[in-house]
């Protein structure tokens, strides 16, 4: 009962100590200059090119195009591990017909393609989407079939026996069985989204973040660059964060969620 | 090691004095009294592949009093970045990088402090195979790729002033050397402005000139350096010293163009003949040698300067005499002096 | 006997179950008429379980042959039943909502209606996770009514309820049985409990049907000599098994109604 | 019983239809000159290559210093990712102060930090054990952690109630419940693992097998490029199929596994 | 009583308990002596289980306060055992290991030991898995009784066991106690249980302690008038509530010892 009033203040104060002093430690070791501009630059000065470039739109118009084709290709890619996922982890003979082949797919670094995808499908915006989709597709694809084989047989059994069909047996059993993992699926491939999208953004592109970075890069300009990385961390925070309320909001019913 | 020829009179009239000069030490012990090179470690970069490290080795020239530790580079940009980090003390690029790097914060933490001649061949902008494009004006509208902020880039404004066309008549696509090639010979850009290895090879894939850059470029090959190695008397010795040897390199893959090419077509993957051809294409063109003329590299790269901030890539004010250091100037003319 | 008879008829021949090497059951026969009300006893472990998902299509046999309404039995049969011995309720879904999956049409109000059989009416907007024991036995139990099934197989349905609610439960299962005359198999190791709702008593002993007896008894029954009968000879049959046991009766002296 | 023979047989084939399709389409495409042999070499091609680099002793070399690249950054983020998901998932004091912070970092995609490693950790190895060490991190983490968080709270109250202190309470509940979730973990650390040392040997290598592949592109041989390719594929399916064994030998008591 | 204590003494003091809103448990009071025998009964959802889940600092009070030898429970205490209404096996440890983790040192022979009390010495290479229901309750038995605890808090223990395995558990357990003198607090739906093992029986309705009662008899303890007058007295107290009950009673004329 004591503790009950002070905990919560904790709590809520925690997570903020560290990053603060992160912060505080880089303001003070390139203020004073123990640590060369060049090396890192000021957090004073990252914020000044950030709002500079603010102002100018330059950066919203970036972030909108990568955006744009972060997300396109997480649909496509996403959608269609999905869908296989589903497929197989349903259908045993699909299964044996593509899992292994798939699982032997997956484990080429997509970004080892480059090449090839730059021969066959160009520079422009097919190869990037082409490149985030194989990124994107294996997260959801294993973690959508990993999901329903590890449903409790003991559910899947009482849903047949109680006459759920197909489509009944996926609505009701598989899909919130597998939710939890296949919702970790999808923090994996937002993940992978961004990581695809920055290097994908140094082949042919003039647009959008990886592009930006690249250019920065090119000119030394370290403030962009850190910028450039505060900017991905954001954008992965707020596709994350969604990715969680998706969580809190779809797994009321599991306790380890709901106490979060 | 057959290198040790030229270095008596060097040392008598140098070494006393500004204990900066030590070339090729390993032979002579009064060097080794004025200066410790043992405890040196001179960070080389290279670009593309090993070039230098097999190249040394195979001239005979690796055996320095100091220790030198290679990195491969895939262009000299990314060797001037590592030099702005402080990680490598000698690096090598075309005019350009330098020019750019020196935008940086702290002036990119570099100076050029020699310049090589060497050959303007292999630096094309070629089209691919069954192009209907006949010359540099007919690819007004068209997608050309070209290799961002290296002489590519330099090379391809100027071919399009001569023809009357500005940079924003093309769609220009900034590739990597690999992607431009890749995407050159796939057809999914009209032409590509390249260098070295990408030329030849494009070539080798039906690819052909449509204009050359042999008579824009100069053919210049700078070498930079920190300030911190200029001002430690022991690099900035080992650079001295690894610089002649890096002359007597050249010299050497002249007079023994068919183990060189051999060295270089087992690295870089490709036909004995086809290696041995572009070096003695090379060397027929433009020898790879020292320079000591200062004033004529610097010229030369202002040139650059001027006609990239005139595409409103550079800041236009920029006076490249600042990014040179003349320290090297007294003992590379020695070295050019005793070479020839 | 119920009025209408619509239940399976079910025809076991010469069934053997063995996981790896041991035997559990072996050449058990067994048929089942059309909306009987079967009860199989049984000490833990003798094969109850094992024999009701043989029934269910859930599992082989290793030997013999299973028919349903003269077919074999392959996989699952479209109307029938499990209640199995876990309460098995989907952690995703409300109260309510899991008995609606089992309803005709999803139907909400006959899954209500069954909530309200079992006692439950006011937990339907719960999740199963805060319900007590019994009470997640009930919602199974109400589950598996609400189904209309032509067979229903209850694997210990009211082991974890008090004698009051028992009771209750009891006579719930015998009313719908009555009502909709589905065939019923009920596992239970409480023989009162066989006693009371079967019209034939089945003990599994040694991988075998060791008895197969009918009562014969009007209902409702009441816990007259002959229940008292039936329940005597069952239980002596179930203990007067070796002298450990007989021993065990001896010292303790109770009647084992347990 | 009828389909209990033929079963088996269509499984083992199964798998292996795809595969064949491809290779068979691979070939006949390129050998009829279809596909050209500058978009696609044939087969025999890269075998050729393949057997050519296998004896001159590149290959072996290449490979094994990527291997030692690859597994010591492994051992290293992935190491200190599990422990930290151990220490995470059991302490909430430690867990409110650090996994923000760490989920805040997770989202920056680690191949952006390229730049920086570099001006900290120079162009030698360590900046490339750095890069792995970083990419291998979080799926360690973040699997530990879901996994230990995802363990059946009645059987933790079980342990406890058992007077299992701390360390028992690892050995035997938390590592056993939360090792299905952390051999996952170790199937994406692995992919990430080799992903990155692809992008990691462009860097100022000059050997390794991202160099050969970077080294064939410069070359544009397409042969080397695709053998390149195959061979990733090879050293992913390699430590995935270690992975699973681990999986098949630590996770017998879980139907889900033992039955596969 | 058993020859030596070295059982906890409990103390609970207007303890009341909600979920949410709704109340399950409010201002129960009850003292505990060193080594008794309390047996808890009521109907299902009475709040049995919360009460165990609260004396074992497995869940705290919304008010009041409960001492375990005078010390307020706040969370587990060191020597308090609990068996679960489920049987809580690790999944991932073999039977015999899932007895090993509660026995002193982990002592491999006193948990086969266990094992053989409960009858399953010959299960212990197995998953928990491929065991029966009554199986599993048994090995999670053989757990908490290897743990030598000093407050024992079994929840339903033998609710899927048949009457005979269930008599031999009662002994086991009732020796046991005996032997080692630990406080025993049993939850049971079932009266005559409860009277053949308790000193003392605790009846929870609306939340209340509704009846208390001491059981002095002999033990082991016959099924002799003594017996059969506490437990027609708790029945009476636990069915006589109300008309519905007290007529389903008339109409079904059993005794209610189920
Ligand atoms: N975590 C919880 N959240 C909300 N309600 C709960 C929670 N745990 C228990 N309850 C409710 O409290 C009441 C008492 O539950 P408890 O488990 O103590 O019953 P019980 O007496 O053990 O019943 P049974 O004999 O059926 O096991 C029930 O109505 C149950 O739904
Ligand atoms: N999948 C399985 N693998 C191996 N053995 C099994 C499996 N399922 C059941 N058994 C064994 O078969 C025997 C019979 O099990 P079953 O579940 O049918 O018993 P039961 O009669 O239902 O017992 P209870 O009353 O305890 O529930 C048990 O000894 C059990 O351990
Ligand atoms: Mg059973
Ligand atoms: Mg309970």
């Amino acid at each position: 009962m004591k503790t009950s009033k002070a905990k919560p203040y904790f709590q809520r104060v925690a997570p903020w100590i560290i990053p603060l002093l992160i912060l505080l430690a880089w303001q003070t070791l390139t203020g004073t200059g123990i640590i060369a501009n060049n090396v890192l630059p000021q957090p004073l000065q990252v914020l000044n090119v950030f709002i500079g470039m603010l102002k100018s739109g330059e950066l919203l118009t970036h972030i909108g195009i990568s955006s744009r084709r972060a997300f396109s290709g997480f649909l496509i890619g996403g959608g269609l591990g999905f869908l296989l996922g589903l497929i197989n982890g349903f259908w045993r003979t699909a299964e044996k017909l593509t899992d292994s082949s798939i699982q032997m797919i997956r484990t080429i670094p997509h970004l080892s393609l480059i090449p090839l995808v730059i021969i066959w499908f160009g520079i422009e915006e097919p190869a990037k989407l082409i490149l985030v989709s194989l990124g994107v597709f294996f997260p959801m694809y294993l973690n959508t079939f990993h999901g329903i084989r590890s449903i409790d047989p003991g559910l899947i059994e009482m849903g047949q026996v109680y006459g759920l069909k197909r489509f009944s047996l996926y609505l009701h059993i598989f899909l919130p069985g597998a939710l939890p993992s296949i919702l970790v699926g999808v923090r994996y491939a937002l993940g992978i989204m961004w990581l695809t999208l920055i290097v994908a953004e140094t082949v042919a592109a003039n647009s959008g973040l990886g592009y930006m970075a690249m250019n920065a890069r090119e000119f030394f300009q370290m403030d962009v660059i850190v910028l450039s990385i505060l900017i991905y961390a954001l954008l992965g925070k707020l596709s994350d964060s969604a990715a969680k309320l998706l969580e809190k909001w779809w797994l009321q019913w599991n306790p380890n969620y709901a106490s979060r | 090691a057959g290198c040790g020829s030229n270095s008596g009179s060097t040392e008598d009239s140098k070494a006393a004095t500004t204990a900066s000069s030590a070339p090729l030490a390993g032979s002579s012990d009064e060097a080794s009294t004025s200066i410790d090179l043992s405890t040196v470690t001179l960070r080389v970069g290279q670009t593309g592949w090993s070039n230098l490290e097999l190249g040394f080795k195979a001239a005979g020239l690796s055996d320095t009093p100091y220790k030198v530790q290679y990195s491969v580079f895939q262009g000299g940009n990314l060797q001037l970045e590592a030099m702005a980090a402080g990680n490598i003390d000698l690096g090598s690029t075309s005019e350009i990088p330098p020019l750019f790097a020196s935008q940086a914060a702290n002036g990119g933490n570099f100076k050029i402090i020699a310049s090589f001649e060497s050959t303007t061949l292999n630096q094309e902008l070629v089209i691919p195979k069954g192009s209907s494009i006949k010359s540099v004006a007919d690819l007004k509208g068209k997608k050309v790729a070209y290799v961002n902020a290296t002489t590519a880039h330099y090379f391809l404004a100027k071919m399009l002033e001569a023809a009357g066309l500005s940079w924003s008549d093309i769609e220009a696509v900034p590739l990597s050397t690999s992607d431009g090639l890749s995407a050159l010979i796939s057809g999914k850009v009209d032409a590509l402005a390249s260098y070295g290895n990408a030329i030849i090879s494009a070539h080798q894939n039906g690819a052909t000139e449509l204009a050359s850059a042999k008579d824009i470029l100069s053919g210049n090959f700078l070498y930079e350096t920190t300030p911190e190695a200029i001002s430690d008397p022991a690099k900035h010795a080992a650079i001295v010293d690894y610089l002649t040897r890096l002359n007597k390199f050249y010299a050497w893959t002249r007079s023994n163009q068919q183990q060189w090419a051999e060295i270089t077509a087992a690295n870089t993957k490709q036909p004995v003949e086809q290696a041995l051809n572009t070096l003695k294409l090379g060397e027929a063109q433009q020898p790879s040698k020292l320079s000591s003329d200062f004033e004529k590299a610097i010229a030369s790269q202002q040139e650059v300067a001027d006609t990239l901030a005139g595409l409103g890539l550079l800041k236009s004010d920029l006076d490249v005499s600042s990014i040179w250091s003349r320290e090297f100037e007294e003992e590379l003319q020695q070295i050019t002096a005793e070479s020839e | 006997m119920p009025q209408t008879t619509n239940g399976s008829h079910i025809h076991i021949h010469q069934v053997s179950k063995q996981f790896d090497e041991h035997p559990v059951l072996t050449d058990v026969n067994v048929t089942i008429e059309q909306g009987d009300f079967i009860a199989i006893v049984g000490r833990s472990g003798c094969g109850k379980s094992t024999l009701l998902r043989l029934i269910a299509g859930l599992d082989q046999p290793s030997a013999g042959s299973i028919q349903l309404d003269d077919q074999n039995v392959g996989t699952m049969h479209e109307d029938t039943r499990v209640l199995f011995q876990e309460a098995r309720l989907l952690p995703w879904k409300r109260v309510l909502d899991n008995v609606r999956i089992a309803a005709a049409g999803n139907d909400k109000t006959s899954a209500a209606e069954a909530l309200a059989w079992v006692g439950l009416e006011e937990r339907g907007g719960d999740w199963p996770r805060v319900l007590s024991g019994g009470q997640k036995q009930r919602v199974a139990l109400a589950r598996a009514l609400v189904s209309r099934p032509r067979l229903l197989l209850l694997d210990e349905p009211l082991g974890a309820l008090d004698a009051l609610t028992r009771i209750e439960m009891q006579q719930l299962i015998e009313r719908l049985w009555l009502e909709q005359g589905f065939t019923a198999i009920l596992v239970t190791h409480d023989v009162s409990e066989a006693v009371t709702l079967a019209d034939r008593v089945l003990l599994i002993e040694d991988g075998k049907i060791a008895m197969d007896i009918k009562v014969s008894m009007a209902r409702p029954r009441e816990r007259d000599s002959t229940f008292v009968y039936y329940e005597n000879h069952i239980l002596d049959r179930v203990l007067n098994r070796d002298a450990r046991e007989t021993e065990l009766l001896q010292s303790r002296k109770m009647t084992y109604s347990i």
